[in-house]
């Protein structure tokens, strides 16, 4: 009895320290410290768990935490910055999986009630989407799969058949919670489910998808909290799974799309696909000592980073550029777009890792009002966050996306190595435009050569 | 069927909470954002200690102890992938 | 013993809940989202109504009595005011 | 069983309308609304209760109801909009009582645990502290009493004194349930408690106090709920008394003081007092048809109403002197200070019952900035929330409080009575500045007298 109390007590400590580290999660100045917090209450919480008494053999356990966490820890330290988004996919798929296993686990050793069968259900079910989802978001994020929308004739008849079956599985199982066989389908059902509703999404919106996928993995702790009649499971689970959700609108806002878009415009893709404008004008590449002499007399320079600085690892020589054109008098600032790099704030940490002053980031609505101002707007492996397109052409698949305007500068430098299309998969009508210059390259050699002409 | 009631309470008031404690969020933030509350929801974790540690039958301890190894994952990787996103995030000459 | 962890969870969600509601209020809303709220907290009126209708001594329901009409007055009034004060920001030729 | 439950559903029910009631109350599209709705979750909670077996007579409960419901319909259907904010003072104090009769009656009829009694005791306390700490807030905004902060020598040891007495005799009736000395001294020395804390509080501060109390009645019926087991109230009460400090707060940022200022500052009103600086200067009155001359010259004007404005009932004036000199061609704004007349708001509901365009209520941010831009400011029984001695003189009791610079005008029309001062009893320099000129009369009769001058 004391020890209850006291875990008890434990868990709602754990709670609000949950509570308060989401919050402070949310706000730039506390967000590392709220991830501490909710370290913090999660420590608690695993800790009170194992003084519980119904524990009555710890080697097992032992053995999961010390695999666990040593292959978590293993992960997450050698992961690169770049391939953060597809190790939160992972992971996450492994808490939905743990949830499946829960509730699983839930029907032996306890005589279930209706309404436990159908909690361990849902567990199981939401568990088993958010496992094979978040794999499916993993490989698409990561490349292991193509990250073009998988889209094929029937898909709606199939996923509506799909819901169908999985339903009356469920509704069988408990029934007959005895027979394992109906067990078993709901788990195939829910895995084929999870990679049924991630395959048709492309894979630019894969970390809304992963925010969804998060919400769900909540919700899976939450259901198998109800079903083992644990409360710290479910005010957990449920506040992620309720917030999981916000930040997955906010997500979507910041891309101007609407959650339903992003779930379901694949299946209009096909139709879509061929229907571009013409694109019309004349491509203009040139050297890096002409964009030297440019640059050299420029008052006011902006820079807008894209995917490409990322890859070709050219934070710090563009840094460095930024330095030399600020000893040559000229103001120097970052443009940077949402959703330019593949995950949110990619941008941000990349330049912040090449030790660019804060102040200098400013946002795209910062810069969009006053970009005719800028002599030359140079473009470092960017290309769907500063497309026209997304202004100008009604038919464009990311019409209506707010983007950065650079072509309203009065010279534009695009450096890349080709005219590859960027994620989206679009052609770019910036490169055809007057003021537009390409520097065609790898962004660090380029910048590299531009640098060596200043000096 | 009280404790049902409780239950009830207790989550319609997190699911509420959790909508209200996610408000404007700066663009920056959303992936380690993220990645935090997924730390979070390797609660299951806990949920799975129990599992695997009750002497039931075999399989539930097989499954428990499965379970346990990959909410470990998530809640170690979890948090420690969204500190190193953080971390970068130092602010230099920022205002506060 | 269970009970009481429930209710401390009940508690303590509901607390956090009701600091997150309030944000930002224009300070013409200050007094009828006070008189509001107060209406709210006549919900004591719930819990009288069980000590007045309960066939206990004669001083519970005594005591139980004023509380219902004490409660009902709060209740009452207190949402009627607020209705009022609030039909009289009709806000002609506001944007929205 | 079935009973019970659908019971307990609807509780569900009306905590999540009380939920979405309060959120929408904090916006303004949206109050009314919100108020609505959480009406509708108070009455399912009601109705529901009514069902619940162990209610087996009807007949007290129903007189109950009727006589509350007539009283409280009757009040809040006649009393004054100026009269409003007491009235919520009146109501909370009703509030609290109930909640502590509530506490009171649970002693009987059931075998109270320590635990119990403790909450009992809670309930009590909190309820009887609500109470006679509202009926000071009514008596002090209804200037039924003083609104003069009352201090006297060691009241703060006394204060002290009465919290360790309520504490002590808490403990001997927890431990001595049966007999009922200890409880009546509880609630006498809990109601004592209630008015010490607030007599010491000027009257101006009193919406503060209200909503502190609000606050506190919440509180009052979470503890009630506990002690009966109802887990409506407890989640309603906390719900109220969380928000309800929140709101304390907002409240007292928009005074530009902080929570303890206002509770505690009373105490040293005594040494304060006859410290305040000579006003220099000569005051200079005019009449109405000087009035009109210079009005009518006028390109722009800002009006400036206060409290005088509700007493003189002069909005319909106001209006009709907005519309003439707008005939003349002249630009006429409001500005509204967050704290003019007796409560938040009193100036917005006021202007909007004479039909002014929303637009034109400017908040004191909005005009402050340009008030040098303004050819005449017209001050309708404001004081001092136009007193630039809360600017200029720091010894003064407003100082640092946000005002209007109606003195930062080109031409500055006070209309008032006397040379009397406001509600926090203060002289006002702006009476004598070089560029005011005096209005002597009652707002009503003078703005009419401007307005015969115009036609
Ligand atoms: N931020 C997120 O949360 C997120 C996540 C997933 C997806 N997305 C999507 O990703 C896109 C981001 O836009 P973005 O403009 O940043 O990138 P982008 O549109 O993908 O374009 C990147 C460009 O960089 C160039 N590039 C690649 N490697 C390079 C190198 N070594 N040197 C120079 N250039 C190189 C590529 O052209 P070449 O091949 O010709 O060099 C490519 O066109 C958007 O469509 C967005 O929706 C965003
Ligand atoms: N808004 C709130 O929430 C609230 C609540 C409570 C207290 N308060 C306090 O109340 C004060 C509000 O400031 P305020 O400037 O609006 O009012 P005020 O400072 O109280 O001044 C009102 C002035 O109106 C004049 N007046 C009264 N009747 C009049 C009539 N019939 N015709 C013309 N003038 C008349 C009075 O002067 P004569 O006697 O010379 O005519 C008085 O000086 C602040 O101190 C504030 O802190 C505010």
């Amino acid at each position: 009895m004391g020890i209850e109390l006291l875990v008890n007590l434990s868990y709602v400590a754990a709670a609000v320290l949950f509570i308060f580290g989401l919050k402070m999660l949310g706000s730039p100045a506390t967000a590392r410290k709220g991830n501490l917090v909710s370290a913090v209450g999660m420590f608690i919480a695993v800790v009170v768990t194992l003084l519980d008494q119904s524990i009555i053999d710890y080697k097992w356990i032992i053995a999961g935490i010390i695999v666990g966490g040593a292959i978590g820890a293993m992960v997450a330290r050698s992961v690169e910055m770049t391939g953060m988004p597809e190790m939160v996919a992972l992971f996450n798929g492994f808490g939905g999986v743990a949830s499946l296993f829960v509730g699983w686990a839930a029907l032996y050793g306890m005589d279930a009630s209706a309404f436990q069968l159908i909690t361990i259900i849902l567990s199981i079910l939401i568990g088993g989407v958010t496992f094979s989802g978040s794999m499916v978001a993993w490989g698409k994020l990561s490349e292991r799969i193509s990250g073009k929308p998988l889209v094929f004739g029937g898909q709606r008849v199939f996923n509506i058949l799909l819901i169908l079956a999985i339903v009356i599985s469920s509704v069988m199982f408990t029934l007959n919670p005895e027979s394992g066989i109906f067990l078993y389908i709901v788990i195939g059902l829910a895995l084929l489910l999870g990679i049924m509703l991630v395959i048709p999404i492309g894979g630019a919106d894969m970390p809304v998808v992963i925010s969804l996928l998060n919400s769900y993995s909540g919700l899976a702790a939450c259901a198998a909290g109800i079903a083992i009649n644990n409360i710290i499971l479910i005010v957990a689970g449920a506040l992620v799974g309720a917030s999981g959700i916000i930040l997955t609108q906010i997500m979507c806002k910041a891309m101007n799309r609407s959650l339903s878009n992003v779930l379901f415009s694949g299946f209009s893709a096909v139709s879509a696909g061929g229907a571009a404008a013409k694109i019309e004008g004349e491509v203009k590449s040139m050297t890096a000592d002409d964009a030297y002499y440019v640059l050299e007399a420029a008052a006011s320079v902006v820079i807008v980073p894209g995917y490409g600085m990322a890859v070709a690892q050219a934070q710090h020589v563009v840094k460095e550029l930024q330095e030399l054109l600020e000893q040559n008098g000229a103001e120097v600032v970052y443009a940077i777009h949402p959703v330019a790099g593949r995950m949110p704030g990619h941008m941000n940490v990349l330049l912040a890792e090449a030790d660019v002053s804060y102040d200098l980031l400013l946002e795209m609505d910062a810069v969009n009002p006053r970009m005719e101002t800028f002599d030359v707007a140079i473009v470092i492996g960017a290309n769907d966050v500063v497309n026209p397109a997304a202004r100008e052409m009604e038919g464009s698949p990311i019409y209506g996306m707010p983007v950065i305007n650079v072509d309203m500068a009065r010279n534009v430098f695009v450096m890349k190595r080709s005219m590859a299309s960027g994620f989206a998969g679009i052609d770019n009508p910036l490169f055809f435009k007057e003021n537009t210059r390409m520097l065609f390259g790898d962004a660090k050699e380029m910048l590299g050569n531009i640098i060596k002409a200043f000096s | 069927m009280e404790i049902a009631v409780y239950l009830a309470f207790i989550l319609m008031l997190s699911i509420f909470l959790g909508f209200e404690l996610i408000n404007k969020v700066p663009a920056t933030l959303h992936t380690p954002l993220m990645s935090g509350s997924n730390a979070i929801s390797g609660i299951t974790l806990v949920g799975a200690l129990t599992s695997a540690g009750a002497e039931h039958s075999g399989l539930a301890t097989v499954l428990g102890t499965i379970a346990v190894a990959m909410a470990t994952i998530n809640v170690i990787g979890g948090y420690m992938v969204t500190d190193r996103m953080l971390a970068m995030f130092k602010k230099k000459g920022s205002a506060k």
